[in-house]
């Protein structure tokens, strides 16, 4: 029975997004088509709380000949997505809206815009449900077609040439990790023959250990370049601040919130399988090392930026290169903080994009040295800002502090994965903890810099109630509680999926 | 056909490849880019040959999907788009590059030399058939990506990444004779879309910036 | 305790009282006498201070209209401060009743209550001369404390203890207290120049002056008159008077009353009235001897009783390893 | 006391909550915020006094964050600090009802209230909690709370930056706190401390150094020690009075806090002679420089501030000199050494707090902080005025203030040099007290001039003279302090057995019954032999002779009443401009001590057009010259931008560059994977 129900509910998972998306370029009023994507939204958080009630109690759950694989990792996934898709089609509301009203946008080409958004949507559910790596790297590849005009949706000079990089480097990435993915079903084909499932994970795991531990690496190798394009990670991070910064608001948060977080699955993905036929020092190593890099250079960067949304954008760099180091270190607090982190990096980003477009709105300026006074401009937001900057900057009581914590804490237990030392764990927690206090500088002097102070003269002040606030204190709510207080669904969930990484 | 053992198979996969290893090169080497892209036409043309045959010899039947798929779509639909676009933005050559073609020959010469070297020891265990196309595969990957930082042009960069897919494509035929087909498909589709939005931008690219000179685009830095 | 024991306590305490406050102007005017005799003047009679007192006493006291309470208070919480120090040092007995309340750093720093009252009243009248006065106070105080601290920290370690009484008792008892002279010595140097800084005299203040650009202690209480003026003349007096009883009974406790006999008790005045006047003509003829030292130039003396106290130090732990 | 300790953090929960939520009631969310923080806070003095005699008091629930526990330990250290964050929280929060009447009309009450109840609220948890994460958690809260405070008065770019400078330079010091925990979880794997206390497997020697040192840097940042005191007197003036008082008075002795509970409960036993050493020299110098800069500084607050650093340098004093004792393993000494500091540490905190609020009273009855517009004001303000000079006399130690008794036991530890075997030390510690004497006399010239021109004389600013006396709440905060300054001066026979009982699980050493002789009344630090003092009978003495003067001068001058004149101005009509300014008072010290103040003096002299001997204007600087900010905080700040600055060409807007990294690296990664 409940696995008819799982079924069903994996089919809206997919449908919902699908359906909408279509629906979307037949509607007529913005106010149906806020309704169309709010509703395939709640069905879509609806489906994934069923199915990880099913991951819970059961375990992984397969679905349409094998052609779905969930188990725990995925379902946290999904529950980013789902809540963070969820408070963005709040934030739509009022954003689109104040957009169409200001005639920065057609309302014709609203349709469009809810079109590519669940079509995005539809893919980085793929992305996740899939059990076939394959599928998998369809998906992704159709994020990338899928929010290349998101991003250059206003079609000025400047997110023209964002799209452009951002389709010109993420398809480069990406066609790397098919070669990974060719790789991988070569040597999957020579253990169990010429079968068409010897993409899917659940297959790729049963026959990990007798795999070839060469063309493994090479595979892993070519994956973790190509999605490691896609995270953002140094040095293939180069298209993610023109990108974010260009993009609209809701589709920033959502870049940066849920799809870096996707991109960051596939490489655990292919990584779990790796780690079982090669030394798991290796692909540890590798994202350590990576993830230090991207760490240190993104809070370097952090300090040069005067464009608020690409210092949001080079934030994310640096928060998802922590989240590697927590990979890479491994260990059961390495791999949980480092998954904690994913979360609650979701949750803070896309709050600091929604507060940023309520910003950009107002002030019609995205240069931080115009933008004073928030606080007494518009309160709601400037709280917003104000949290999601703190709860990047690993300040408590929010979450990212915890997971920072647990990071840099399984750094300094386990060390850096290979022949490091203790002079290189303590050398790399030094770097650690500079650079943090560097990106830590860096943002709170520009959030500061913007919260407080006397407001310019030109911009309106007063901030009236609209649906756009219900996401800002969703996600802010998250943060604060999540610091104090792991739900146990949320926390067997991480349990479960930490210990799927090797972090038992 | 009695004559088509399987050692003289093998023969004929590794004679298209290095067709279409040849034609990247002379990708590499040409700056007319209506040439390129009639290159790009040949060298699918050549996959589609070396995936039917590797289907023949397999007996593989969905690799002939594919290597239909790929005469239709990389053979006719994507350079007609590319040769609309070239005609409607009125350039013809490329005419300053990062790299001088002398010098990129060479490279290209140096990354099949590295394709082979890093192939080298999984190649050994390969099929028969198809020892060596990995490489090739990996070499033909490798002088794409290298053709797109090499030239400036929206419009050969373009034809470069598609160069990659083949190159890919031909990975996936020879190494594993053809993904599993939905997968296929899916790639198949990606890169039908990604080819078009990618004619669709060098239009507006066109528009906004009065040229395709991608290393015009440099406003956005830090 | 029993009640007899407290009560003669209380009466040698208010004994003690009285002979400092007695004895205290008799000592500015043998220093003025001595003064006057150097410099080949009859000068005024050595009871001139007690009359001086008695008049202002009686005298009208005049009070500026620009003051606060802190103006007419601070006289008694000077008075107050310099009695109740003069009440923690052993006179003519060598164990002082009240010693339990407070050692030496009791003392120093009832003296600092004073100084800080003395510069609030001085900048309280609102005349630039006040201030000027406190403001050089304050430096001088500032590097007096150092150097006293120092130097009654090489006295409490020759004696073992910071109790004054204690230390009194013991050296004159010879009873537990290193012998060596060569760490007394330079304390003793040391707390002599402190005395001359901590009460004023030449060369670091000049008691006699009035010249608006030299004085210190003279400009702090130049706007007092009247029963006020009388009070801190009279704290002053005090002041130096305990200064010149803490070195002599530290260093030269020899006749000082050990027990409390009659005979002891009147041997132990004898000598102490002595050994205080025989200070008192040196700072006499010190003040014969030398200039006033630029206010900027006392930082030298006050560096050479830091310095001798340091040494002294040293000395003593070199002396006795 | 569990339901008290439970009660008092819903108190200031409900204070956090109430004023939030209900809005446009300005008064009332006002006298909400601060009446649940006075209640709250009083809780908080019954916990700390009923804490320091019991056995220590264990809460822990469980969490669902792995490495975060929420447990809370009520020791006797905790509880001590404890009752002196809650003395402070109460005066400061019946004050704040009266100091906030007049809020520019961009800052809400209502948010200051919160804020002011989660501030209390952090501290409270700092010393309570029982675990590493979750002190972190605390400690992190505390110092944003009081960022959120410092910069109330946002719009002033001033208290921006000084906001910022706080924020950065405080997480600087969390960092170094993280790495103590972090090498301090080595041992047992927990963040727990009650593992930290018993490690299994004893750290080695060196990694207990680092500790410390990591501990030392880390705390010290918080408590200003030189120099890492940059910080201090930007925040600490910037923030709303009642907010400084407690920053000042209580926050950064939460730094003390943690630094006592890191190096005696954690790194325990022994430890080498160096480690009170460094803690030694760095209170000296901390002391006389604070109280140096503090003499130059004419912004009232300012000065206060820098008062901060000299009296944690006198409580380090104390403590290094007991840390000292203890590695000499003389542990009476040491007791004796932590007590003085403690014993400091609650005294500073009253008066610095009584200092502060009285600073705050003078800002909102002139609206400024500089001293050269004040004067007068005690005729205008003589409550404030009393309270601020009880606040004064007790910040120059001078008798019989609290000041003064713990002043008087720091001298008496640095006294007993004698004891220890190195002769190094023997010099060190008479030195000590000599950087000590000095400190204590410059805090008297201080407070003399910040007392004597603001209150005293003529009124020197159109601001001074149309002062007025602060309402009865802000008078009341400043009393309640002013009253426990002096009676803890009064009674250092209450205090001394409660100090004792913090520190006995420390040392493991209990002085306090031989430390009181003659019914309390006297406190004996080594033996009576050595040294006493019975501030009671002090005070009498005091009373009593100033009594006499004035039975005297009553006798004898009874017959002529006061006669009142104008001063004497030199033939000239006195006016404030006569006055001694307090630049001019301080203008000896500053040239005596030149080699520290390094002051810069510029003279811009705007001649007239048509002679050049005569002035149109002149305009006259001085600087001291800010040394550790420009020799060693700038260099570092310059260094890390220009370093991002050379980073720039990474991501120069080319997308052929940036194709080339990724080829680049996979090329690489290949080649290594091989």
């Amino acid at each position: 029975m409940t696995v008819t129900i799982t079924t069903m509910a994996v089919a809206v998972l997919l449908c919902a997004p699908f359906a909408a998306g279509c629906w979307s370029l037949l509607i007529r009023t913005s106010r149906q088509l806020h309704l169309v994507n709010l509703g395939s939204m709640g069905l879509l958080v609806a489906a994934e709380i069923l199915i990880a009630r099913t991951v819970l109690t059961q375990g992984a759950v397969t679905a349409f000949d094998e052609m779905v694989y969930i188990d725990a990792l995925s379902s946290m996934i999904l529950f980013i997505i789902g809540i963070v898709g969820l408070a963005c089609s709040l934030y739509m509301r009022s954003y689109m809206d104040e957009q169409v009203a200001r005639g920065t946008v057609a309302p014709n080409r609203l349709n469009l815009f809810f079109f590519l958004f669940h079509m995005f949507l539809l893919a980085m559910v793929l992305a996740t449900v899939a059990n076939s790596l394959g599928v998998q790297w369809v998906a992704i590849e159709a994020t990338t077609l899928a929010t290349t005009f998101l991003i250059a949706f206003w079609r000025r000079r400047e997110s023209l040439e964002a799209g452009w990089k951002y389709l010109i480097l993420c398809s480069v990435g990406i066609s790397l990790a098919l070669f990974g993915v060719v790789l991988m079903y070569y040597s999957s084909l020579r253990v169990l023959g010429d079968v068409s499932s010897a993409l899917n994970i659940t297959q790729l795991q049963a026959i990990a250990t007798q795999l070839d531990a060469h063309i493994l690496k090479l595979a892993f190798v070519f994956l973790f370049v190509g999605y490691g394009t896609k995270v953002g990670l140094v040095p293939m991070h180069s298209w993610l601040p023109d990108a974010y910064a260009e993009a609209p608001a809701p589709v920033a948060a959502m870049l940066a919130g849920v799809l870096e977080t996707v991109a960051v699955y596939a490489i655990l993905r292919s990584r779990g399988i790796v780690d079982q036929a090669v030394s798991p020092e290796f692909s540890g190593s590798l994202l350590a090392l990576f993830g230090l890099v991207s760490f240190s250079i993104a809070a370097l960067f952090l300090l040069l930026q005067h464009n608020y949304k690409r210092m949001l954008a080079y934030s994310s760099i640096e928060h998802m290169g922590l989240a590697m180091v927590g990979f890479g270190v491994g260990g059961p607090i390495g791999i949980f903080g480092g998954l904690f982190h994913l979360v609650n990096h979701a949750f803070a980003k896309s709050l600091a994009f929604f507060a940023a477009g309520n910003i950009h709105q107002r002030y019609k300026t995205v240069e931080i040295g115009e933008v004073h006074g928030v606080a007494s401009v518009m309160p709601g937001s400037a709280l917003a800002l104000l949290v999601a900057g703190l709860a990047l900057a690993a300040l408590p009581p929010f979450a990212l502090f915890a997971s920072e914590m647990q990071i840099v804490t399984a750094l300094g237990t386990s060390g850096l994965p290979g022949g490091w030392g203790s002079r290189g764990v303590s050398g790399s927690i030094l770097l650690l903890l500079l650079c943090s206090l560097v990106a830590f500088a860096a943002l709170l002097y520009r959030i500061t810099g913007m919260v407080w102070g006397a407001a310019p003269a030109a911009v309106t002040r007063g901030e009236p109630w609209s649906t756009g606030h219900l996401s800002l204190v969703l996600l802010g709510l998250l943060l604060v509680g999540l610091c104090w207080v792991l739900p146990s669904p949320l926390r067997q969930l991480l349990d479960m999926a930490s210990a799927l990484l090797g972090g038992g | 056909m009695p004559w088509l053992t399987p050692h003289v198979g093998a023969q004929l996969v590794d004679l298209g490849s290095v067709m279409l290893l040849l034609t990247c090169f002379a990708i590499v080497a040409q700056r007319r880019l209506s040439a390129c892209v009639d290159l790009f036409a040949l060298q699918s043309v050549f996959l589609a040959m070396t995936a039917t045959l590797v289907a023949f010899l397999t007996g593989t039947r969905h690799i002939y999907i594919a290597a239909a798929l790929t005469v239709a779509v990389k053979g006719f639909v994507i350079p007609r788009v590319l040769r609309r676009v070239i005609e409607r933005l009125n350039v013809t050559r490329e005419l300053v590059m990062n790299v001088n073609v002398p010098a990129s020959l060479l490279i290209c010469g140096a990354l099949v030399m590295t394709a082979f070297f890093i192939t080298r020891p999984i190649i050994s265990f390969g099929h028969l058939l198809t020892r060596n196309s990995l490489a090739i595969a990996l070499a033909i990957v490798l002088i794409g990506f290298f053709t797109m930082i090499a030239r400036q042009k929206a419009v050969t960069q373009l034809i470069a990444f598609l160069v990659m897919e083949n190159g890919l494509f031909l990975g996936a035929t020879a190494a594993t004779y053809g993904m599993p087909l939905i997968v296929e498909l899916g790639v198949f589709f990606d890169v039908l879309v990604a080819a078009l939005i990618a004619g669709i931008y060098t239009n507006r690219l066109q528009d906004a910036f009065d040229s395709v000179d991608t290393s015009r685009l440099s406003e956005l830095k830090e | 305790m029993p009640i007899p024991a407290i009560l003669s306590a209380m009466a040698l305490s208010v004994a003690h009282a009285l002979a400092l406050l007695t004895l205290a102007p008799f000592v500015v005017g043998l220093i003025r006498k001595l003064q006057a005799r150097f410099q080949c003047r009859r000068g005024a009679s050595l009871f001139q201070p007690y009359f001086d007192l008695a008049k202002l006493f009686r005298k009208q006291p005049a009070v500026s209209t620009a003051t606060s309470w802190i103006f007419t208070a601070t006289p008694y919480i000077v008075f107050g401060s310099t009695l109740t120090a003069g009440l923690l040092v052993p006179v003519f007995v060598s164990q002082v009743p009240l010693s339990f309340a407070g050692n030496i750093i009791a003392l120093v720093y009832l003296f600092a209550l004073g100084t800080f009252f003395l510069i609030l009243a001085g900048l309280d009248a609102g005349s630039a001369f006040g201030g000027m006065g406190g403001s050089r106070e304050a430096i001088i105080a500032s590097l007096t404390e150092p150097a006293m601290i120092l130097s009654i920290f090489a006295i409490a370690l020759t004696a073992g203890s910071t109790n004054l009484s204690a230390i009194v008792h013991k050296t004159a008892l010879m009873d537990g207290v290193a012998s060596d002279p060569v760490p007394r010595l330079m304390a003793l140097a040391a707390l002599f120049i402190v005395t001359l800084a901590e009460t004023g005299r030449v060369p670091v203040d000049n008691p006699a002056t009035h010249l608006e650009l030299t004085m210190i202690h003279e400009a702090m209480v130049l706007e007092y008159s009247g029963r006020y003026l009388a009070l801190l003349e009279w704290a002053s007096a005090v002041k130096l008077l305990v200064f010149l009883t803490l070195i002599a009974n530290v260093f030269f406790p020899w006749g000082i009353a050990t027990a409390p006999t009659s005979q002891a008790l009147a041997i132990g005045a004898a000598v102490y009235v002595v050994k205080v006047s025989v200070l008192a003509a040196l700072i006499g003829l010190i003040e014969c001897m030398f200039a006033k030292l630029r206010l900027f130039r006392v930082t030298d003396l006050l560096g050479v009783a830091f310095i001798l106290a340091l040494l002294g130090l040293l000395f003593f732990y070199i002396l006795q390893d | 006391m569990t339901t008290l300790l439970t009660l008092m953090l819903g108190v200031y929960a409900a204070g956090i909550a109430l004023p939030l939520s209900i809005p446009g009631r300005p008064k009332l969310q006002t006298l909400l915020a601060h009446g649940c923080a006075g209640v709250a806070a009083a809780l908080g003095i019954v916990v700390g006094v009923a804490g320091l005699a019991a056995d220590p008091l264990t809460l822990a629930w469980s969490s669902s964050i792995p490495l975060l526990a929420f447990a809370v330990r009520l020791d006797a250290l905790a509880s001590f600090f404890l009752l002196t964050i809650s003395l402070v929280g109460v005066a400061a929060a019946v004050y704040a009802v009266g100091y906030l009447r007049h809020l520019p009309p961009y800052v809400s009450p209502a948010v200051v209230g919160a804020l002011f109840n989660a501030f209390l609220c952090a501290m409270a948890l700092v010393v309570l909690a029982d675990n590493g994460f979750l002190f972190l958690i605390a400690w992190e809260l505390m110092s944003l709370v009081s960022y959120l405070l410092v910069i109330t008065y946002h719009e002033d770019p001033e208290v921006r930056h000084a906001g910022f400078l706080y924020l950065v330079m405080t997480h600087i010091g969390t960092m170094f706190i993280v790495v103590t925990f972090l090498l301090l979880f080595q041992g047992g794997g927990t963040f727990s401390f009650e593992a930290f206390r018993h490690p299994e497997q004893a750290l080695s020697d060196a990694s207990r150094t680092m500790v410390f040192l990591a501990a030392l840097v880390g705390f010290g940042t918080k408590a200003g020690i030189v120099p890492l005191h940059v910080w201090l007197p930007y925040a600490h003036p910037a923030a709303p009075s009642h907010v400084s008082a407690l920053m000042s008075g209580v926050m950064i002795k939460t730094a003390i806090y943690g630094f006592l509970r890191v190096v005696f409960d954690f790194l325990g036993g022994h430890f080498p002679w160096w480690w009170g050493f460094t803690v030694l020299a760095i209170g000296a110098v901390s002391a006389v420089l604070g109280v140096m800069y503090a003499l130059m500084e004419h912004d009232l607050k300012r000065l206060l501030a820098y008062h901060s650093v000299e009296n944690i340098g006198i409580i380090l004093l104390g403590v290094g000199a007991g840390m000292l004792f203890h590695a000499y393993e003389l542990e009476d000494l040491a007791a004796l050494g932590l007590l003085a500091g403690l014993y400091h540490t609650v005294n500073h905190a009253l008066f610095k707090a009584l200092l502060f609020l009285g600073a705050g009273s003078l800002l909102s009855a002139t609206h400024t902080r500089n001293v050269e517009e004040y004067g007068g004001l005690l005729r205008r303000m003589p409550w404030t005025g009393a309270c601020f000079l009880i606040g004064a006399v007790s910040i120059s130690a001078l008798p019989p203030t609290n000041g003064f008794v713990s002043e008087w036991l720091v001298f008496q530890t640095l006294f007993q040099s004698v004891q220890v075997p190195s002769l190094l030390m023997k010099l060190m510690l008479p030195l000590a007290a000599a950087m000590l004497a000095l400190t204590g006399v410059l805090a008297l010239v201080c407070f003399a001039k910040a007392f004597g021109i603001s209150f005293l004389a003529l009124p020197r600013s159109s601001h001074a003279r149309r002062a007025e006396e602060a309402p009865w709440t802000m008078r009341i905060g400043m009393i309640v302090l002013a009253a426990m300054c002096v009676l803890l001066g009064l009674a250092p026979t209450v205090v001394v057995p409660l100090l004792d009982h913090a520190i006995h699980p420390m040392i493991g050493n209990s002085i306090a019954a031989q430390m009181l002789a003659l019914g309390g009344w006297t406190v004996i630090p080594v033996g009576a032999e050595f040294s006493s003092l019975s501030s009671p009978a002090l005070a009498l003495l005091l009373a009593g002779s100033a009594m006499a003067a004035l039975a005297l001068t009553a006798l004898a001058g009874a017959r002529h009443a006061k006669r009142y004149v104008r001063t004497w101005g030199c033939g000239l009509k006195l006016s404030p401009r006569m006055e001694y300014t307090a630049t001019g008072f301080v203008q000896p010290i500053k040239r005596v001590f030149g080699t520290i103040y390094r002051p810069t003096v510029k003279l811009e002299t705007d001649l007239l057009h048509e002679s050049q001997y005569f002035a149109k204007s002149r305009r006259f600087t001085l600087q001291i010259e800010p040394v550790f900010e420009k020799y060693l905080y700038q260099p570092v700040a310059a260094v890390i931008p220009a370093l991002a600055g050379r980073l720039r060409v990474i991501q120069a807007g080319s997308l052929h560059v940036y194709l080339a990294y990724m080829f680049v690296t996979l090329v690489l990664l290949l080649l290594i994977a091989l």
